[in-house]
């Protein structure tokens, strides 16, 4: 196994290579850059894309609640009756419209006949819109009023007419007029004629698609129109306000509404686990330092509010704290959040406390002469924080989670006060017919737990990392 | 091993009072009557309602009867639910919620530790980056959606097979309870594929691994005779407070699939302020959970030799 | 200068379980001395050294510092009174520096628990010292994950020195290191000891290393001394047969000596210092134990000229 | 693993279906576990349900809501009391008869102190009866008395117009005496701890799960009911629960559907109905001394810029839910025709300026600067919380008064009303029996229920003569006064009527929806062959 | 003692192992070769970090792959190739042929599994013998590696039993099917003395016995000393000094061996006689130097060795050392520089005395 010193390179050696070579002393020289931990650990969270997304849109989001009010005014609460569960869309053009309740028609109807005959002459009176459709039709005889009805597709029975709008009030009315939630869509309206003894005639349909209108007195109240435009103003088309995101069941827009309840979802989110994790450092940091029965003795209680059934108990809570009027109820649910969440922290502030104590650099302190609140402040907590970070992101979707749960049994916040739950909670009951009530509020109640688990899992990736070296 | 049980429910029965004392003070901080309905009662009535239910006594004195009513076993009589007892109401609906639970859990933890072995060993490969992606989306959609998603699939596939293939609601056979279960035990699946798949990765890179394949075990052979069973320990102690999550956290699937369990009994009197109900589901919860990660601790012993034998090595 | 009377420690296991770390020592250490403290793991050596410092609380007997009593339990105060005196260096230098740190924070923080001087002249004192363990003064800022576990050790070891102590116990400071390293704090801590006038007690399980550090060697098993003596005289010729397995279990670097040597070993291992029995602690595995082993417990007894060994087999020592 | 489950779902499956032409079934899914099948404490209308179907009173109610014959074949009301003369075939579902005695039983029941029935009340007319309520007289000096097994003989204390009506009501219903002992305390705790006289029996019940019902062959009419089973597989609160149920094909009736699902269940042509179910909602003031809301123009201004049709066509946008100015039900009789239609209730001219004039003049009289926030209870549930955040946005964009909302879960909603705090409290009333005096006594002052204290002499006087007036024009005379009272002191504003929302099956016929009494009603169900 | 006709047990050549990290790769093992001959007993000695682990777990392919990867070389196992083969071949030649004895006993066995099972499953996989027949051999392979009360034993946890229990557990493990090649990785450093002593003797028992070759992976010269035929030098991912003990111990070639005999307290020296340390730590693979890892802490660095890495030169029969010092050209250029091959006896003649 000789290696014959046959390469070119070793025998163009001269004598000047085998001087003694100069002392340095470069092995203890470190070359590459000093980085603190946090410095370490942001530049690692940086290299990892997913927790860095996720810290932006968890940045982008808060920016979205209490930023964005800032610049542009919302309006979370304003009413618009004209436009109530409107899909997203961009802005639409209205019709001034006089709502004064029209009296009717009527006409002699001829008594108890025995046969009832199919409605005839079903018109519209005037022009459909969605703050009213006006319908009349001959007299039937022997009728003694007339079933209406509303469909959305062409009805294709006695069993299929629709929505029963209501009955005529009198017996010789011939007309109805629909104010029941119109939309700018097509509609199929029967009426069905009945007698005394209950029985139906046939049906008559007519297809009407409403146009878009405002009724005046809502168009002044939301400033659409000034007052003295009041009486010109019937007939004039007006552009109504956009609601890029849609509106809610009172016609609040939801945007508005996403905005404002970010900042309850968000607050009680973040502050809540803030809070408790804080609770939870000094109580465990507490319990861990002092050890033996001080220890037993506290962790035995954290061990107690930990049994308690969490989600039983946010509730009894939440309800025992009840809220005044007016109070949003934010502040009962943060203190019932608050009340049972810090023992998790505590447990595992308490266990890394404990770990550290028998640390040998905090042994080393110790015999320096360290006192306790040296000792907590200078070595444990400062090795403790990565922990308690990681335990804080993880903390706050399950305090936002709680949060919708609890609204969406209607434990939630108090309106008009929005939050993401809240809206949930709307929206679930209308999903089918207005799934963007749901869709939005769901989605941002997604992001934001998506963005807090990914940035906590990359942050403990971060943290926990093995420091090179 | 016993004197280890002996003292845990000897902590657990301290729990338990802790527990029903907690509840018994905030439910005499709740404003509002149980007794309250939408008709205004005369003073008479109320009276008599009071010293049937034992309101007429002072608060300390009602504590009183209440622990001693609970260490008989003895919750009292429902105030919404007049002619049922307490424990007649827990003994019914609470096995429903408890067989939903075990499917959850068992959904859950099946699911957990299967998908999480299987992204452990397709690391950095397209199965997982799938199953990561299913398991984000559970963590971060709220369990309410999935519900009602969940019963709108199933309705879904019946409108589409043009038969019933699964109830929509209901509550009897298995078929009722698959696509509830799921729901419910969602979340805990997403979380516990977390933790296996961590659990998994740190095994993978144990030594007693590097020891089987140095022995020349097949790849196959060491998933499952060496890996699975560390790597499910740390997902074994997690099954506790997942039972704890599960079980009480039933409420919305119960109240979605119009199933009979004790969590929407639970909702309901905390809505109609039935004390008794209130108390005794709280008390009963606390006890079983207690219980359960009594259990937990105790299975988590067999599983994991170091703990059942219990030797101390110095 | 100190003065071990009858030390006792033990660990309350719960269930009625104690555990005997050290058993009743009694030894003493003079000033400007190197006393090596040899024994396998479970025989108690760091528990003892812990117990010197005030680390641990001790359980029984006492100690005395230039003729003061210690006190049982340590509260701050005398933390910062004794620690100016007595420190510690400790064993894994990995974990005995808070990775949160700077190398200078860590080496100023005793002299300003210990109120020194002020904030420049500390950290002049820092970086001073810093030299003087063969680091250079650029690398105060730096963090300690970014040294060698070596350089670590000796950051450690100008930490537990900087406020110039009289008697430091060094908790086995070199078995986390490497041969190649081990050298250089070995010989720092030599040279220390010789410049500063320090008395130590070197904690090691390598008995080479204790020999050629140590005046006095002192051998512990389960808990108790078993012999102790000059170092050279303990390491060449062991009385008690504990120390006897050991010297001859010790390999050395020489492939000729080693194969020529005999193997003969003792059996077993240390047994769990839980619950001891009756009699000598070394009974068990020794393989010349008489009935008497078994009942008895050996006292420590004069077997050559300032060495002692506890054993019934050995003659006590006359003048 | 799943194969086996979907046979085994199958299997199950294949039973439950919504209706039955061959084997005369429908099924229903409730809202609610019954909470209380004991007719003597029963107070609510899930209970009611079940025991409209099972149980049968003196007099009962044809599909057209007119009182007809039930246990009595015939029957006698006077000034003092009444006479009921039971028919001879009216069983038990053991076979023995019902007799007299088993109203005698029933009613004292009701009445005996260690009851504590919510209800007593409703017996009040009967002689004594609220002297045995309070325990001071002993049950058997209460008015009635069986004069042999069919004879059955009440005496009031004073004239009771509408006595008949009550006589169908679940608290007047029979029970068997030595049934009910036999019992041992569980009365009506189980399906086996009943005893039945009405057309079904019920034959299974599974708390919080099921309920079945079949024909009872023991039932005197038994040949008028078509149906032979009604099955309650279903509970569930959730809408959309029941909403899904119907559209799988397993109930015949999805009932209290709301607005937002409607649109689905057109496009899928479903049958949808409406009906109002007595409930008036109102705005109720607090009328006592502390309160902001005891000040009339105050009141007024509130009155004056309320607009019912904008809450109901916008904001619930439910379907057969009216507008209203009264606080008496379309639907109810007044001499010849329906009541309101009679004595037409006032309008207020909605005038913004006008009720800031009000707004104004309030603050004078109150001594005021700004008027304080006004707190406005309500409870939880869904369609109040969406009227009372109409409410707040329109008081404070029109008045300019700071509102806020106290939103407490039903009971606590409850208690707060009765302990008076609150300014404003949207709160609903139904009738208890088929009479406007169920509503009209309300805002009598020593009633219990009048939880806003509101206190007119002229008002309790017209509710003494509703109350014991033979003469119906007189009657209707004081209910349309105190109709005009009600609006010219803004007791109260009226909000809207409720009319439930649901969706049947086409070939379903012959539900009985209504107001008063067990709602939905199948017992004179019919299915229509398949075509 | 060697018997060079024959077909070495094991032979290593120019073997190099890449890790990749962050923003390049680190050279873990940077070329060594090595060959043992059956019933031969090599010891490799280096500080940790100087890549010997990492060299014999490349052979078995235990190294996680990626981030590691063998760039080059080949080792013969009986004269057959055994780098790069496929998993499915590679679980022939473990277990069967190599056997493995890693440094702590209790991390390397599966803490869930019960001892006789650890061991009966190797005869399971590669005898397919029935799991009773393989428990059966593992009592009696326990009984060999001198656990009493093996039967008991056998059934028991890991955690139920001592380090040194432990060790001869793995033993009785790796020896489980006679293999030809047994790799000891550090196998006594988490032990103490009086339990290293045992497993080496049990060790050297066995090899007696079987006629196994041993590779013995330690950092303690002493163990190296006891138990070696012939002993590889490592530093920095390559050999840089090997040959029989006698040679590296007496005949210490280069700087580095020299150094770390040195570095040991000689049983005549006292503290204040000073070791003599090496200074520095060594270099960092990520960036392997330009010549000699060594130079940077040599006393005797010249300015050749911090610019071109040394080859191994014959120094004599069979030592080879990879310095500088060796070459034909330095004698005659340089008077009184380092001489290694001529300080080398101080160790035997002390260690002599002091017996």
């Amino acid at each position: 196994m000789t290696t014959h010193l046959n390469t070119a390179a070793m025998n163009n050696l001269s004598p000047a290579d085998f001087m003694p070579l100069e002392k340095e002393r470069r092995a203890d020289a470190i070359v590459r850059p000093s980085l603190s931990y946090w410095q370490d650990a942001w530049r690692r969270l940086r290299a990892n894309r997913r927790a860095l997304w996720s810290l932006y849109l968890i940045v982008g989001l808060l920016s979205f609640s209490y930023l964005l009010p800032l610049i542009v005014s919302f309006d979370a609460t304003g009413q618009d009756l004209t436009q109530i569960s409107q899909a997203p869309s961009t802005g639409r053009s209205s019709l001034i419209v006089d709502t004064t309740p029209w009296t009717g028609r009527f006409a002699k109807h001829g008594d108890d006949a025995a046969d009832l005959r199919k409605a005839t002459g079903l018109e519209i009176v005037g022009e459909p819109h969605t703050e009213s459709v006006r319908l009349a039709w001959q007299p039937v005889e022997g009728a003694i009023g007339y079933n209406v009805f509303r469909h959305l597709l062409t009805p294709s029975g006695d069993t299929d007419l629709g929505l029963p709008l209501g009955q005529t009030e009198l017996a010789n009315q011939v007309s109805f007029e629909d104010r029941l939630k119109l939309q700018s869509v097509t509609y199929f309206y029967s009426i069905q004629p009945f007698n005394r003894s209950g029985e139906l005639g046939d049906y008559a349909t007519i297809e009407v698609t409403p146009r878009h209108a405002t009724s005046i007195e809502s168009a002044i109240t939301r400033g659409l129109i000034s007052l003295e435009q009041k009486s010109s103003a019937v007939g004039q088309e007006i552009e109504l306000k956009r609601h890029v995101m849609g509106t809610d069941y009172l016609g609040r827009d939801i945007l508005a509404r996403l905005v404002y309840g970010g900042q309850t979802s968000l607050f009680i989110g973040i502050i809540a686990p803030l809070l408790f994790v804080f609770i939870g450092v000094v109580y465990g940091g507490v319990a861990g330092y002092m050890g033996g029965r001080v220890d037993e003795i506290m962790m035995r209680f954290a061990d107690f509010v930990i049994a308690l059934p969490f989600l039983l108990f946010m509730i009894l809570f939440r309800v025992a704290m009840g809220i005044g009027p007016g109070e949003s109820g934010v502040t009962p649910m943060l203190i019932a959040l608050v009340a049972l969440g810090w023992p998790t922290a505590a447990r595992l502030v308490r266990g890394q406390v404990l770990q550290l104590r028998e640390q040998p650099f905090v042994e080393a302190a110790q015999l320096m002469g360290a006192n306790s609140h040296y000792l907590i402040w200078r070595h444990m907590l400062p090795n403790v924080m990565g922990v308690v970070l990681v335990s804080l992101t993880f903390s706050i979707p399950t305090a936002i989670f709680t949060e919708a749960f609890l609204s969406f049994i209607g434990m939630g916040v108090a309106p008009p006060t929005p939050s993401w739950g809240a809206m949930c909670n709307d929206g679930v009951k209308s999903f089918l017919s207005h799934p963007h009530e749901l869709l939005f509020p769901a989605i941002f109640i997604s992001l934001t737990v998506l963005a807090f688990n990914l940035l906590g899992d990359g942050l403990r990736d971060a943290l926990d990392a093995k420091m090179k070296g | 091993m016993t004197q280890y049980i002996l003292k845990r429910l000897l902590s657990g029965v301290v729990t338990i009072w802790f527990i029903a004392t907690a509840t018994f003070v905030a439910m005499h901080l709740v404003p509002g009557d149980p007794l309250s309905g939408d008709k205004a009662m005369s003073a008479e009535v109320r009276k008599n309602l009071e010293l049937r239910y034992g309101l007429d006594k002072p608060v300390i004195h009602q504590y009183g009867i209440f622990l001693s009513n609970m260490l008989q076993g003895d919750f009292g009589i429902s105030y919404t639910q007049k002619n049922r007892r307490v424990n007649d109401i827990i003994r019914e609906h609470f096995p429903v919620s408890a067989i939903l639970g075990v499917l959850a859990l068992i959904i859950a933890t099946v699911g957990g530790i299967v998908w999480g072995a299987l992204t452990a060993l397709y690391r950095d490969r397209w199965p997982d980056a799938v199953i990561m992606f299913f398991v984000v989306v559970a963590v971060s959609v709220p369990s309410f959606v999935f519900a009602m998603l969940g019963q709108l699939g199933i309705l879904t596939l019946n409108k589409w097979l043009g038969a019933s293939i699964l109830p929509v609601a209901g509550w009897g056979s298995i078929g009722h309870m698959l696509v509830p279960a799921l729901v419910l035990g969602l979340s805990t699946m997403a979380y516990l594929t977390r933790l296996m798949r961590s659990s998994m990765l740190e095994v993978t890179s144990a030594d007693y691994i590097r020891t089987a394949r140095a022995k020349g075990v097949s790849p196959f052979r060491i998933f499952y005779k060496h890996q699975l069973r560390n790597a499910i320990l740390p997902v074994i102690t997690v099954l506790g407070p997942s039972i704890a999550a599960i079980t009480t956290g039933g409420f919305v699937v119960e109240l979605v699939f119009a199933i009979p369990g004790l969590g929407r009994y639970f909702v309901q009197a905390v809505q109609q302020l039935d004390y008794t109900v209130i108390m005794g589901t709280t008390v009963f919860y606390g006890a079983f959970l207690v219980l359960m990660v009594l259990l937990v601790d105790i299975l988590y012993g067999f599983v994991d030799p170091r703990i059942r034998v219990g030797k101390v090595s110095a | 200068m100190i003065e071990i009377k009858n030390l006792q420690k033990r660990f309350d296991l719960g269930k009625g379980q104690l555990l005997h770390a050290v058993d009743g020592v009694d030894l003493s250490i003079e000033e400007n001395s190197i006393v090596g403290l040899v024994g396998e793991s479970g025989s108690g050596k760091s528990t003892l050294g812990k117990v010197l410092v005030g680390l641990h609380q001790k359980s029984g007997g006492d100690i005395y510092y230039s003729g003061e009593r210690l006190p049982d339990r340590y509260c701050s105060a005398d933390y910062r009174r004794l620690g100016k005196d007595i420190q510690m260096i400790f064993q894994d230098p990995y974990a005995s520096l808070n990775p949160r740190m700077t190398i200078e924070e860590i080496l100023v923080e005793p002299l300003k628990l210990q109120k020194w001087g002020n904030e420049s002249s500390r950290r002049e004192k820092a970086a001073a010292w810093l030299e003087r363990v063969n680091l250079q003064t650029s690398h105060l800022g730096r963090y300690p994950h970014e040294f060698s576990g070596g350089q670590r050790q000796r950051i450690g070891i100008a930490r537990a020195l900087i406020t110039e102590p009289k008697f430091v116990v060094c908790d086995e400071p070199i078995s986390a290191l490497d041969v190649s390293v081990q050298a250089q704090v070995i010989n720092l801590l030599g040279e220390l000891q010789e410049t500063m006038g320090l008395t130590l007690l070197f904690i090691a399980h390598d008995l080479s290393m204790v020999r050629y550090i140590s005046d006095v060697m002192v051998v512990m098993y389960l808990g108790a001394v078993v012999e102790k003596g000059p170092a050279d005289q303990v390491f060449f010729n062991p009385q008690h047969p504990y120390t006897q397995a050991l010297t001859k279990s010790n390999p050395l670097a020489d492939p000729k000596q080693e194969r020529h040597r005999q193997h003969d070993m003792i059996e077993g291992e240390v047994p769990s210092p839980v619950n001891l029995p009756p009699g000598c602690r070394f009974a068990g595995r020794c393989d010349r134990a008489v009935d008497r082993c078994r009942k008895e417990s050996p006292a420590l007894k004069l077997v050559a000229e300032n060495q002692w060994a506890a054993c019934h087999l050995v003659d006590e020592y006359s003048l | 693993m799943i194969i086996p489950c979907l046979l085994c779902a199958l299997a199950s499956q294949a039973a439950v279906t919504a209706l039955d032409y061959d084997e005369r079934r429908i099924s229903y899914a409730l809202r609610q576990e019954p909470p209380d099948l004991n007719t003597t404490s029963s107070t609510d209308a899930i209970s009611g349900m079940i025991l409209d179907h099972v149980m049968e009173g003196l007099l009962s109610y044809d599909p057209q809501g007119k009182l007809i014959a039930g246990v009595a074949e015939r029957w006698e009301l006077r000034d003092d009391g009444a006479t009921f003369w039971l028919r001879e075939d009216a069983r038990w579902s053991d076979g023995t008869p019902v007799v007299a005695q088993d109203f005698v039983f029933a009613w004292r029941k009701v009445l005996e102190p260690a009851t504590a029935s919510t209800y007593g009340f409703i017996l009040f007319p009967i002689r004594n009866a609220r002297a045995v309520s309070e325990g001071e007289l002993p049950s058997s000096a209460l008015g009635v008395k069986a004069v042999d097994d069919r004879t059955l003989e009440v005496s009031f204390h004073q004239p009771c117009p509408y006595f008949l009506g009550l006589t169908a009501f679940r608290t007047l219903f029979p029970i068997k005496e030595t049934f009910y002992h036999a019992r041992n305390g569980r009365y009506g705790a189980d399906a086996v701890d009943l005893l039945y006289n009405g057309p079904f029996v019920m034959t299974e019940w599974i708390h919080g799960a099921s309920v079945a019902m079949v024909k009872n062959q023991h039932y005197w009419a038994k040949d008028r009911i078509w149906l032979n089973r009604i099955d309650i597989p279903y509970i569930t609160e959730d809408t959309n629960a029941r909403l899904n149920l119907y559209r799988d094909n397993k109930i015949a009736l999805a009932d209290e559907l709301v607005a937002e699902t409607l649109d689905g269940a057109l496009q899928e042509r479903m049958q949808v109905k409406t009906f109002l179910d007595g409930a008036m909602f109102y705005l109720e003031f607090n009328h006592r001394d502390d309160r902001i809301s005891r000040n009339k123009n105050f009141r007024k201004a509130v009155q004056t810029i309320f607009n019912t049709d904008d809450l109901v066509y916008k904001v619930l946008g439910n379907p057969g839910t009216y507008p209203t100015y009264t606080f008496f039900p379309r639907w109810m009789q007044g001499v010849d025709d329906f009541f309101v239609r009679e004595y037409p209730p006032q309008r207020p001219i909605l005038n913004e300026e006008k009720a800031r004039q009000y707004l104004e003049t309030a603050k004078e009289e109150l001594g005021l600067e700004q008027i304080p926030p006004i707190a406005l209870l309500a409870d939880d549930r869904p369609s109040t919380q969406k009227a009372a955040e109409y409410l707040q946005t329109l008081m404070q964009q029109k008045l300019g008064l700071e509102v806020r909302i106290d939103k407490q879960i039903f009971k606590q909603r409850l208690a707060k009303t009765q302990a008076g705090q609150f300014d404003v409290v949207i709160t609903a009333w139904a009738a208890d029996y088929n009479d406007l005096l169920s509503y009209g006594d309300l805002f009598q002052f020593a009633n219990l229920n009048n939880r806003g204290r509101y206190n007119s002499s002229r008002y309790d006087e017209l509710v003494t003569i509703a109350q014991s007036s033979l003469d119906v024009e007189k009657r209707m005379q004081s209910f349309a006064e105190m109709q005009q009272l009600l609006f010219e002191d803004v007791v109260i504003v009226p909000l809207y009527e409720r009319g439930k929302i649901y969706v049947q099956h086409p070939r379903v016929k012959g539900v009985i929806r209504r107001a008063i009494g067990g709602d939905p009603n199948f017992n004179y169900v019919t299915i229509e062959p398949e075509q | 003692m060697t018997d060079t006709t024959a077909i070495p047990a094991l032979e290593v050549k120019d073997l190099q192992v890449d890790f990749s990290a962050q923003g390049g790769k680190v050279q873990a093992v940077r070329g060594v070769s090595f060959s043992v001959q059956p019933g031969e007993t090599l010891g490799i000695v280096g500080e940790s970090g100087c890549g010997k682990s990492v060299t014999m777990m490349s052979l078995m392919g235990l190294i996680p792959m990626p981030p590691g990867r063998i760039v080059g070389g080949s080792a013969k196992l009986s004269g057959r190739e055994i780098l790069h083969l496929p998993v499915a071949e590679l679980n022939k030649i473990r277990g069967v042929d190599i056997g493995m004895v890693f440094q702590d006993p209790m991390s390397a066995l599966n803490p869930t599994m019960k001892i006789g099972e650890q061991i009966a499953e190797t005869l399971m996989v590669h005898k397919g013998m029935s799991k009773s027949a393989a428990l059966k051999r593992a009592v009696e392979l326990l009984d060999r590696t001198k656990i009493p009360e093996a039967q008991k034993r056998a059934k028991q946890y890991p955690f139920e039993f001592s380090g040194g229990m432990l060790q001869r557990a793995v033993i009785a493990m790796s020896l489980a099917c006679n293999p030809s090649v047994l790799i000891a990785d550090e196998p006594t450093t988490a032990l103490d003395v009086t339990i290293q002593n045992q497993v080496l003797e049990l060790m050297r028992d066995i090899q007696k016995e079987e006629g196994m070759a041993i590779v013995l992976i330690t950092h303690d010269l002493g163990v190296v000393a006891r138990m070696a035929d012939k002993v590889a030098v490592m530093y920095a991912g390559q050999i840089v000094e090997s040959g029989s003990a006698e040679d590296i111990f007496y005949r210490s070639a280069h700087p580095y061996t020299l150094g770390l005999k040195e570095a040991m307290p000689a049983p005549n020296m006292h503290v204040d006689e000073r070791l003599v340390a090496i200074a520095g730590s060594p270099p960092d693979l990520f960036s392997p130097p330009l010549g000699c890892g060594y130079c940077s802490r040599c006393e005797t660095a010249m300015s050749i060795c911090n610019r071109q890495l040394p080859e191994l030169i014959a120094v004599g029969d069979a030592h080879q050392s990879r310095c500088w010092h060796q070459h034909q050209m330095m004698d005659a250029s340089v008077e009184g520089l380092f001489q290694p091959n001529y300080r080398t006896d101080r160790e035997s003649s002390s260690s002599e005395s002091a017996q």
